[in-house]
């Protein structure tokens, strides 16, 4: 047994899980606040990531285009909450993840036909290569860009935790999701929260369409990494913001080992469906998630 | 109203039955037992574990401790549809209908014990599935007779008031002609004429069909009234147990429950 | 009908005839137990024939009676058949009558077996038991509730018919025998008559008389085997025994017992009878859904609504009746008839129907037109108990809205001066049971019969009836006054349900006006007018004005008419209560009783006449439950315009 | 107004439904290809290409022989079951139906194989779909023109020894196949390992699952392997994702060769600097300097016509393949005037022309296409035609060309295309045909 | 308005349970089973029969299998294709290996192979609920395809995994022309979707919409939760796995186990919820909707820019049609969220009412 490479496995698995966890924080914010199951989070992330490279590629300053992007997330959020889910508002969830598969559609299209449908790269500054003195020391390749996309994911965390600890907004987010009825107690229209949560969860769209655009280039294939995050989900809980990071973490790093060690014995691409065996047979032995509460059926 | 029941032998017996959620003890040791044909309520304030107390008869939930006797059989722990096959059935607190369904299939669930086509037979609706299903149609036509629910029967049941659902999960629950009926708060947010109703069915039901009844009901004056034997549970422990005269003369439930504003 | 039915003189001869002739043809069906629970002609002669065995095996013997007592099933009229195999007289008695009122037959008739549908009844007769020592036996269709009933008199129908079978088995040649023994003399069966002051009366009609009238009006429309019919009215109504016992009898048709009252509706269109009876009440509450759901509709539906019918107004009669109508009107009416009278007849369950006849009081002129112009053939006919219902008839092609029709075959009509109608026809009844003075009263020597009635024969041969003899009358100026007549002139509105004019030796008309609470609660509803109950309702202002236009609309229209213009309603006041049969208000058919209406609302009728506007009530009602309790209201009286007779010349 | 379009495009419909107005002296050829999705940036600058050509030839010479060319776009979203709705839509369209078909899918192909076949419909598959349909007998509708899969593998690992210094440096070496695990990347295993095995170098298959966003696991199996060189055979993302991948496990660039359609402007741009130093194959070169492609530029885009939106990628890879097929459909058409006459051809005719193309180096410069493209054959036995391969090599702007033709190894791949095109005849009970009997 | 409904009266009880108990519904259907299976074989061209007509058939009969599946019994799955991929590849290997058992019994046994996939993926289902559940059916739809494309002998180690349905005969009976080819899936579909109608109306039907609607009490009358959840996966890959290998036998023809892709499985998914969840005609209108609503845009917007000339690039035209696919299915939900099946049953009340509107 290489115990480095072991290792390398081992660090680039759980930092590849970090790239997952951010995808599925959208979702989970989405979730948690209106119950929805948001198919289009992978079509927000194309479109934020696309609407931000394009500002850049006209010459648009990095910081001006990401507030612009910000801003046109913000809008979509409120747009979605008017059209889309007002409407919809008491529909059983199956009918709202319709909705919202609908909405990938025309967040696809629209984004395409305003910014075309040529592949972009993007650079954010961080090279994605490997530390060399890691790499000469250790024999470990653990690239930069990896542990950046990290730090981002930390910070991203923090603040979404201060967000909903500390503001108003963020509360009245928490107590919808506990209860709808409470949320009303605070004061704060259940429309005007839907909107906000959806901003947010635009904002953190953006913010994993960056970290991924920077790494496979910005193209319609980017919505494809909802599928990355599905797994991390059921491991995690769709309501469980540590859930997100920590069944990321734990998803990464099996899949990496999976396909390394026991992949080839089968041929390989089993990282196509390993994660979410691994997600089944978490969730049979324990139904409600890694952060989930187990429910009593009242009858 | 006349109490000539011919009471019988004790055909269900509850034994020093124990239940928890987590660290929360629901049930502590209660032991009862029912005779067959009576009325037998389980009264209490509320989260005495009352609705727990069914869920343990009928296999929902399952007793950390105790044990219960069914028609001689002991058993401690048995899943819901073998408490179903046994002869044990019930309705439910807050309404347990199936939603997407019209009373008629809502009845006829009920009767899916005494079915016996298998599914190719079925999909195929050939000689015995058909046969089978015009003849337990038939039986849920008695049903549906005996609860005079005749005007709804094809009506999805989310349409019809409160009172209406209750009496179709009381048709669901009597279509499987269960040995022992538990009913929970069947009178709950009904009106005094719904009430009467609901008593005169329960009273018909166990009269008709000799059905055992054991019921769980706020109501003290319906209790008391129908009622052959009445058990009385606090914070899911038993402390009174005996006819309806007895329970009412009873210091301890007259302090824990009677004394209570209801 | 082409069929020899000589010497089948009783029903269970006819019976027979059927069982053998048409043995597995559907002869009744009772919704039951979800679906159409159907029992051929053969099956209603096996039951029949044990319910006979079982009943003679009580001791049942020829000429005793049978009371008959409730709804509309099918072992209910197997008892009436078997009681007359037996030479025994069945009586069928209202289901929703109070014990007390089941008393005076029971013993006026001494009988002493009764057949009843279930426990309501039987708890009824166990109540004026006491009083009614001749009864031995009660029977009950339905056991439900029956369990701890431990009085001996009581015996389960199954019992009944299981004791039969034994009977039958060691006595096989007695039933044959026994039917056999009938003959047409033979009583068939009695009716009380509601009597709206005294005791009813019991009349008593033969196998002959029935038989003779079922078989004229089926000649007449050519009724046969494949027709169908809803038996939805009281079975004790001598109309409902007609259409749903002797006239199947005699035609081999089939009749469908509906499963509740409540279900009538539903159940009549699953059926689509084929050959309906509705009094005009009935087919004034279906118009009155048809409006009020009509007007919930959308405009393009209401659009469709008003376009059509207004078509079918015009040409739609006439089209029934077979009358020359130009293309374009006949291609309107086509697709009238596709896109809304078929509809309509269809959510009416009239789709089938060949011949409906409506009958028992006047027809609003617009009610009869508006089935007719749908395409459905609505005849009127005259007739009553006593003359085994059919009298007068409207022949297809010949419908007027105010007339009845000519006589039927068989019947002979004649006037007394004071216009009372005379009747002779072989379907007039025997005699009133154990009474014979008024028998003598009603059924001259010569066999007239004397109905009561005022009416003359128009041009064309058509019966005429205005009123009853003794309620026409005159105002104080000798102006005619036709009470009912102006009643049912505001009855033909659908807001008002009942009406009682008042104006006999007056100076003027004046009337009570009961609502349809449906009609105008959907109305208020319409409007946002809330109101917590029908008197709160009735006492609305703006209710007053809406029930104003209508009474003013019946003077404008009365104005019309020189005979009776003088009589035009000046003063009205909405009762405070719907009236009601349980408080002797109503008969048991629904007729108002206006001289008994007036005694007990004396005060407010000397308020129509002194001027007032407004008067003080306190009325004892009773509620469903039994319960009785008070009301108290101030009502108020109303003066509606009346139109001079040359006024309304003029604008017509 | 609104209502008058509305009335048009009813109009249109019913026209559509009822086989469309009838056009003279024109050439039907679909363009069924992608402009949505992920593989959108393929399609539009394939079928743009194509269109182009035909457009310029419009222009310029009137048609061919006098018959204009006609199209009409339909979105397959390269899928199986929409491009066999487009094929079958198209097919009939007025005044020839559909005379040649560019499916631009592997699966597509794969699914108009029996249906072409049976409508007498040609498919062109110029670089993808079933390479055994090389072998004409047993393929008569289907022409992987130019060079299949397993010839391009076999240019791809002469070109490996070329670098090595002779082929008989091959052995011992270590070559890893990155492909995309699906039907498409799976049609080289068997080449390779032939190869693998005749010229002793050590082949390992890693596949990547679609779509191919996230390859650390195989990256690091290849750091792990140490191969001396990668073969990339992907498709869309998974391109510039293994370029990327191939950064972050410090693999050298210049040791990875890409297939062709790991080769084009769009899989390497997303990846920036990391796709430096990249080699792939190609059968078309980019520019707009060969005077084909400047026609193209003259007679369509300074015309304002053109069917890319953005006009930097003229002359881009996708961009002058789709003018090389457009180039080939062309000169088919021009073979089969030759011997049916100067009208509208159908299918089955259009087949024939395809059938005898013969594209020298003569005919190359008269169509302005030296350099561009390959000289080409085509012939019953043989439906590929070319088979030769040119390198490119990425230097983060543009490609550059690294080789000349590298021609493929027939003796490698053609018993494989008879023993596999054998095996599909014998499967499905057809006869083939006797070349020697084909005029 | 065209219902006549006066006089239909039922004497039996096999009369009232019948799947179309009114008699204009039962003509309606026999007119349109004539028109299917006569009338549209003989007028419908080329294009209709083997594009539209037969793919839109197969995809509802995978529609009514995952209906039966989630609409019936509650549970959501997104591995239809790949219960469809496996009775694509079993079938072709029965025919493949087994060419004397004939086609319908190697379809049946297709099924049933997907039957016995599904009910290996739908044992979670005991545990888990909903969303998390509908996620861990992904699980299924990756591996089974990961297996399909590495064990060689389901694709008779056809070097890419692709395989070549063979012809479909019965009784000597080449169906080859796409009417044959039509008429053969409708003929499955018609008797699968009758079969389907018969078990749902039957004790099967009920138990699992029991099971859907209240999972505690349908234990409690005593429905077994583990076999009514099994028995549901398993009807339901039998018709999806049906479904697969028409859409091989009928359709595609040629098949690589990406066909049965991902995509696949939500196309079937958005069917059966603009169609109407629990309802087997829902299957066939979200089938139609979801297969002809992208063809019909893409004429549309061809014919408009056809006809007008207006010169829209086919990129954004293509796009827009992404946007109003997206808008519509957005659009449908709102005004009935209970699908096209919903919406024809509220049309058809008022049809029988009318011209009542209650």
């Amino acid at each position: 047994m290489n115990w480095a490479f072991f290792f390398e496995v081992l660090i680039g698995g759980l930092l590849a899980g970090v790239m997952y966890s951010l995808v599925a924080l959208g979702f989970v914010l989405i979730y948690k606040a209106s119950g929805v199951f948001n198919f289009a989070q992978g079509s927000m992330v194309f479109f934020a990531a696309l609407t931000f490279v394009s500002l850049t590629e006209r010459g648009m300053n990095l910081w001006v285009a990401m507030a612009v992007t910000l801003g046109v997330m913000v809008v979509l959020g409120i747009v979605i909450e008017r059209v889309v889910l007002r409407p919809l508002v008491n529909q059983p969830p199956i009918t709202l993840f319709m909705a919202t598969i609908g909405l990938t559609f025309v967040l696809e299209g629209l984004s395409q036909i305003v910014w075309g449908s040529q592949p972009h790269g993007l650079e954010l500054g961080i090279p994605d290569v490997p530390m060399e003195w890691l790499s000469k020391s250790a024999n470990i390749n653990i690239s930069q860009f990896d542990l950046f996309a990290a730090g981002v994911s930390g910070v991203l965390v923090a603040v979404l935790a201060v967000f909903f600890q500390k503001t108003r907004i963020g509360r009245a987010l928490r107590a919808v999701a506990d209860d709808h009825q409470a949320a009303l107690a605070v004061g704060i229209p259940l429309q005007h929260i839907w909107a906000i949560v959806w901003a947010v969860a635009g904002f953190v769209a953006l913010v994993a369409g960056l970290m991924w655009g920077a790494r496979n280039g910005v193209q319609y294939s980017l919505t494809f990494v909802a599928l990355k995050a599905l797994p991390v989900l059921i491991l995690g809980g769709f309501e469980s913001i540590p859930g997100a990071i920590l069944g990321g973490l734990i998803i990464g790093a099996s899949e990496k080992l999976a396909e390394v060690y026991i992949g080839p014995y089968f041929g390989g691409g089993i990282e196509s469906w390993f994660a979410y065996v691994i997600a089944l047979l978490f969730l049979l032995v324990r139904p409600e998630g890694l952060f989930g509460e187990k429910r009593i059926d009242r009858v | 109203m006349s109490q000539t029941r011919n009471v019988g032998d004790v055909i269900l017996n509850v034994e020093n039955v124990s239940l928890a959620f987590g660290g929360v003890k629901a049930i502590t040791e209660v032991s009862f037992d029912v005779r067959e044909h009576e009325i037998r309520a389980i009264i209490g304030p509320n989260g005495a574990g009352k609705s727990s107390m069914l869920n343990v008869i009928n296999g929902v939930y399952h007793p950390q401790q105790g044990s219960i006797t069914f028609k001689g059989l002991t058993r401690s722990d048995v899943d819901s549809h073998e408490a179903a096959k046994q002869g044990i059935a019930r309705t439910f607190q807050n309404i347990a209908l199936f939603k997407g369904m019209t009373v008629l299939d809502n009845i006829m669930t009920g009767r899916n014990l005494k079915m016996r086509c298998n599914f190719l037979q079925q999909a195929l609706w050939i000689g015995p599935a058909r046969r089978e299903e015009m003849e337990h149609r038939r039986q849920v036509e008695e049903v549906i007779d005996f609860l005079e629910i005749q005007h709804i029967r094809k009506t999805p049941v989310g349409r019809l008031p409160y009172g209406l659902q209750k009496r179709v999960e009381l048709a669901r629950a009597l279509a499987a002609e269960p040995e022992m009926l538990l009913l929970d708060e069947p009178m709950a947010g009904m009106n005094v004429e719904e009430k009467q109703d609901m008593c005169r069915f329960v009273l018909d039901v166990n009269d008709h069909f000799g059905t055992t009844i054991v019921l769980i009901e706020h109501d003290m004056g319906v209790v008391m009234d129908i009622s052959d034997r009445v058990v009385v549970l606090e914070y899911g422990r038993k402390i009174a147990d005996g006819t309806p005269d007895e329970v009412r003369g009873n210091q301890k439930v007259i302090d824990a429950y009677l004394g209570v504003a209801h | 009908m082409s069929e020899d039915l000589s010497g089948l003189d009783t029903f269970p001869k006819l019976l027979a005839h059927h069982a053998q002739v048409r043995g597995a043809r559907p002869a009744i069906r009772e919704k039951d137990l979800g679906i159409w629970q159907t029992h051929t002609w053969g099956d209603v002669a096996r039951e029949v024939r044990r319910i006979a065995c079982g009943l003679a095996a009580l001791g049942f013997r020829r000429g005793d009676h049978l009371a008959v007592i409730g709804d509309n099933r099918p072992r209910m009229y197997w008892a009436v058949c078997a009681t007359q195999a037996l030479g025994g007289i069945p009586v069928p008695m209202y289901q929703d009558a109070v014990a007390t009122e089941m008393a005076y037959p029971i013993q006026n008739a001494e009988i002493g077996f009764a057949v009843v549908e279930d426990q309501e009844q039987v708890d009824k007769l166990l109540e004026i038991l006491p009083q009614c020592p001749s009864l031995k036996r009660i029977f009950y269709d339905e056991s439900r509730g029956m369990r701890h009933y431990t009085q001996e008199q009581l015996m389960e129908y199954e019992k009944l018919t299981a004791l039969g079978d034994e009977y039958d088995k060691a006595h096989p040649d007695f039933y044959p025998a026994e039917v056999a023994k009938g003959s047409g003399a033979d009583t068939a069966g009695m009716f009380f008559t509601s009597g709206t002051t005294s005791h009813p009366k019991g009349v008593v009609l033969t196998h002959a008389a029935l038989i003779d009238r079922a078989l004229a009006a089926a000649k007449m429309e050519g009724l046969d085997e494949t027709d169908e019919v809803l038996a939805y009215l009281p079975p004790a109504w001598i109309g409902q025994n007609i259409f749903s016992y002797a006239q199947p009898f005699v035609t081999g048709y089939c009749i469908c017992c509906p499963e509740s009252s409540e279900t009538v509706m539903s159940d009549m269109r699953e059926i689509g009878p084929t050959y309906y009876f509705a009094p005009p009440r009935v087919l004034e509450a279906m118009l009155t859904q048809v409006s009020i759901r009509m007007e919930d509709a959308s405009a393009l539906k209401r659009g469709l609504y008003g376009y059509f019918m207004a078509v079918a107004g015009r040409v739609g009669g006439a089209i029934l009746d077979g009358k020359p109508v130009g293309g374009f009107d006949r291609l309107m009416y086509a697709l009238g008839d596709l896109v809304m009278y078929g509809p309509l007849r269809n959510v009416l369950g009239m789709s089938r129907v060949h011949v409906a006849y409506t009958a028992g009081e006047a027809i609003g002129p617009d009610l009869f037109r508006f089935y007719r112009s749908i395409g459905i053939n609505l005849k009127q006919l005259y007739g009553s108990t006593e003359t085994s219902v059919f009298v007068c008839i409207q022949p297809d092609g010949q419908v007027k809205a105010d007339t009845v029709g000519p006589a039927v075959a068989g019947v002979e009509l004649k006037f007394t001066p004071q216009r009372e109608l005379l009747i002779r026809s072989p379907g007039l009844f025997k005699e009133y049971y154990k009474n014979p003075q008024a028998t003598a009263e009603a059924k001259d020597a010569e066999g007239w019969f004397h109905t009561g009635d005022a009416g003359f024969v128009d041009p064309d041969g058509h019966l005429k009836i205005i009123d009853r003899v003794k309620d026409v009358g005159t105002l104080n100026d000798g102006t005619l006054f036709a009470p009912k007549y102006l009643e049912n002139k505001l009855k033909f509105f659908p807001y008002i349900k009942e009406a009682v004019a008042f104006g006999q030796d007056r100076d003027k008309a004046c009337a009570f006006i009961n609502l349809d609470a449906e009609a105008v609660g959907n109305w208020a509803e319409k409007r946002n007018l809330s109101y917590s109950g029908y008197t709160d309702l009735a006492s609305q202002d703006a209710v007053y004005d809406l029930i104003r236009e209508c009474v003013e609309k019946v003077n404008a229209d009365l104005a019309l008419e020189p005979e009776i213009a003088g009589s035009q309603i000046h003063r009205f006041l909405i009762l405070h209560k719907e009236m009601d049969a349980d408080d002797g208000e109503l008969t048991r058919t629904r007729k108002v009783r206006r001289g008994y209406i007036g005694e007990k609302y004396a005060t407010l009728v000397a308020a129509l006449y002194d001027g007032r506007s407004s008067v003080h009530v306190e009325a004892q009602v009773r509620y469903e439950d039994g319960r009785t309790g008070s009301i108290s209201a101030d009502l108020k009286i109303c003066d509606a315009k009346t139109s001079s007779p040359q006024a309304a010349k003029r604008a017509a | 107004m609104k209502r008058k379009n509305l009335a048009i495009t009813l109009a249109a419909l019913a026209a559509f439904v009822a086989g469309g107005a009838q056009a003279q002296n024109e050439q039907f050829i679909p363009a069924n290809g992608y402009w949505v999705g992920p593989y959108a940036p393929g399609g539009s600058g394939f079928f743009g290409g194509i269109i182009d050509y035909f457009q310029m030839l419009n222009t310029r010479d009137g048609g061919i022989g006098g018959v204009k060319l006609t199209w009409e776009k339909c979105e397959t979203e390269y899928n199986n079951a929409r491009g066999v709705e487009c094929y079958e839509r198209s097919k009939k369209h007025p005044p020839t139906g559909a005379s040649v078909i560019h499916p631009l899918s592997t699966g597509i192909t794969y699914s108009l194989i029996e249906k072409a076949t049976a409508d007498k419909i040609p498919v062109i598959s110029m670089g993808y779909g079933r390479t055994d349909a090389a072998d004409g007998r047993v393929f008569p509708y289907i022409f992987p023109l130019i060079t299949t899969y397993w010839s391009q593998n076999t240019a791809v690992i002469k070109f490996i020894g070329r670098k090595e210094g002779g082929m008989d440096k091959l052995k011992g070496k270590k070559i890893v196949n990155l492909y995309h695990d699906s039907a498409y990347g799976k049609e080289t295993l068997p080449v390779l390992d032939v190869q693998a095995k005749k010229y002793g170098f050590e082949v390992t298959h890693i596949a990547v699952p679609h779509p191919g966003n996230e390859q650390q696991a195989q990256w690091l199996e290849i750091r792990r392997i140490k191969p001396d060189w990668v073969i990339l055979r992907g498709w869309g993302v998974m391109n510039p994702t293994a370029l990327k991948a191939a950064a972050r496990a410090g693999y050298p660039r210049d040791k990875m060769v890409g297939e062709w359609w790991s080769g084009a402007e769009e899989d390497v741009i997303p990846a920036g600097d990391a796709a430096k130093g990249y080699i792939a194959a190609a059968f078309n070169l980019p520019g707009t300097s060969f005077p084909a492609m400047q026609d193209v530029v003259k007679y369509v885009y300074n015309k304002g016509k053109g069917d890319l939106d953005d006009k930097t990628r003229i002359g881009s890879i996708y961009h002058t393949r789709g003018v090389v097929a457009g180039i080939i459909t062309a000169e088919a058409i021009r073979d089969a005037q030759a011997k049916y006459g100067k009208k509208p051809l159908t299918g089955e005719q259009v087949r024939w022309g395809i059938e005898h193309l013969n594209i020298d180096d003569k005919r190359l410069k008269e169509l302005g296409a030296v350099g561009l493209m390959q000289a080409l054959k085509v012939s019953c036995m043989d439906h590929e035609g070319g088979g030769a391969v040119k390198f490119l090599q990425w230097d983060g702007k543009k490609w550059n060309v690294i080789t000349d033709w590298i021609s493929s190894d027939q003796s490698i791949v053609r018993p494989m295309i008879e023993q596999s095109a054998a095996q599909y005849a014998k499967e499905k009970g057809i006869t083939p045909r006797d070349c020697s009997k084909e005029s | 308005m065209l219902y006549r409904e006066a006089g239909q009266f039922k004497t039996t009880y096999a009369e009232d349970q019948q799947i179309f108990p009114i008699r204009q519904d039962r003509i309606a259907m026999a007119l349109l089973l004539v028109v299917a299976f006569v009338v549209v074989p003989m007028i419908a061209n080329q294009y209709w029969l083997a594009a539209i007509l037969t793919p839109f058939l197969i995809l509802a009969l995978a529609a009514l299998g995952l209906n039966i599946l989630t609409g019936y019994a509650g549970q959501l799955s997104l591995g239809t294709a790949a219960f469809m991929a496996v009775g694509a590849f079993m079938t072709y290997n029965f025919v493949l290996r087994m060419p004397w058992l004939g086609i319908i019994p190697s379809l049946v046994l297709a099924g049933l192979c997907a039957a016995g996939v599904g009910i290996a993926f739908g044992l979670p289902s005991l545990r888990i609920k909903g969303f998390y559940l509908a996620v861990a059916t992904l699980a299924c739809q990756f591996f089974v395809l990961w297996v399909l494309q590495r064990v060689g002998w389901f694709s008779n180690h056809s070097t890419s995994g692709v395989i070549t349905a063979q012809k479909i005969v019965i009784l000597g009976y080449e169906f080859v022309s796409p009417a044959s080819k039509y008429l053969f899936t409708l003929a499955v579909v018609a008797v699968m979707a009758l079969a389907a109608k018969n078990l749902m109306r039957s004790q099967t039907g009920r138990a699992f919409m029991a099971v859907r609607d209240m999972d505690v009490a349908a234990s409690v009358i005593g429905i077994r939760m583990m076999g009514t959840k099994l028995l549901a996966f398993g009807i339901s890959s039998f018709y999806c796995g049906v479904a697969g290998a028409l859409y091989a036998f009928c359709y595609l023809g040629t098949v690589e186990p990406e066909a049965f892709s991902l995509d696949l499985s939500f196309r079937v998914l958005f069917m059966i919820i603009i169609g109407g969840v629990g309802s087997i005609l829902g299957s066939f209108l979200g089938a139609a909707f979801i297969t002809l609503l992208p063809i019909i845009l893409s004429v549309l917007s061809g014919a408009f820019s056809h006809v007008t000339g207006i010169e829209i690039s086919y990129a954004v035209l293509s796009n827009f049609e992404l946007i109003v696919f997206g808008g519509l299915i957005i659009f449908f939900l709102i005004v009935e969220p209970q699908g096209l099946a919903r919406l024809w049953q509220i049309t058809k009340e008022k049809l029988r009412l009318w011209p009542f509107p209650h």
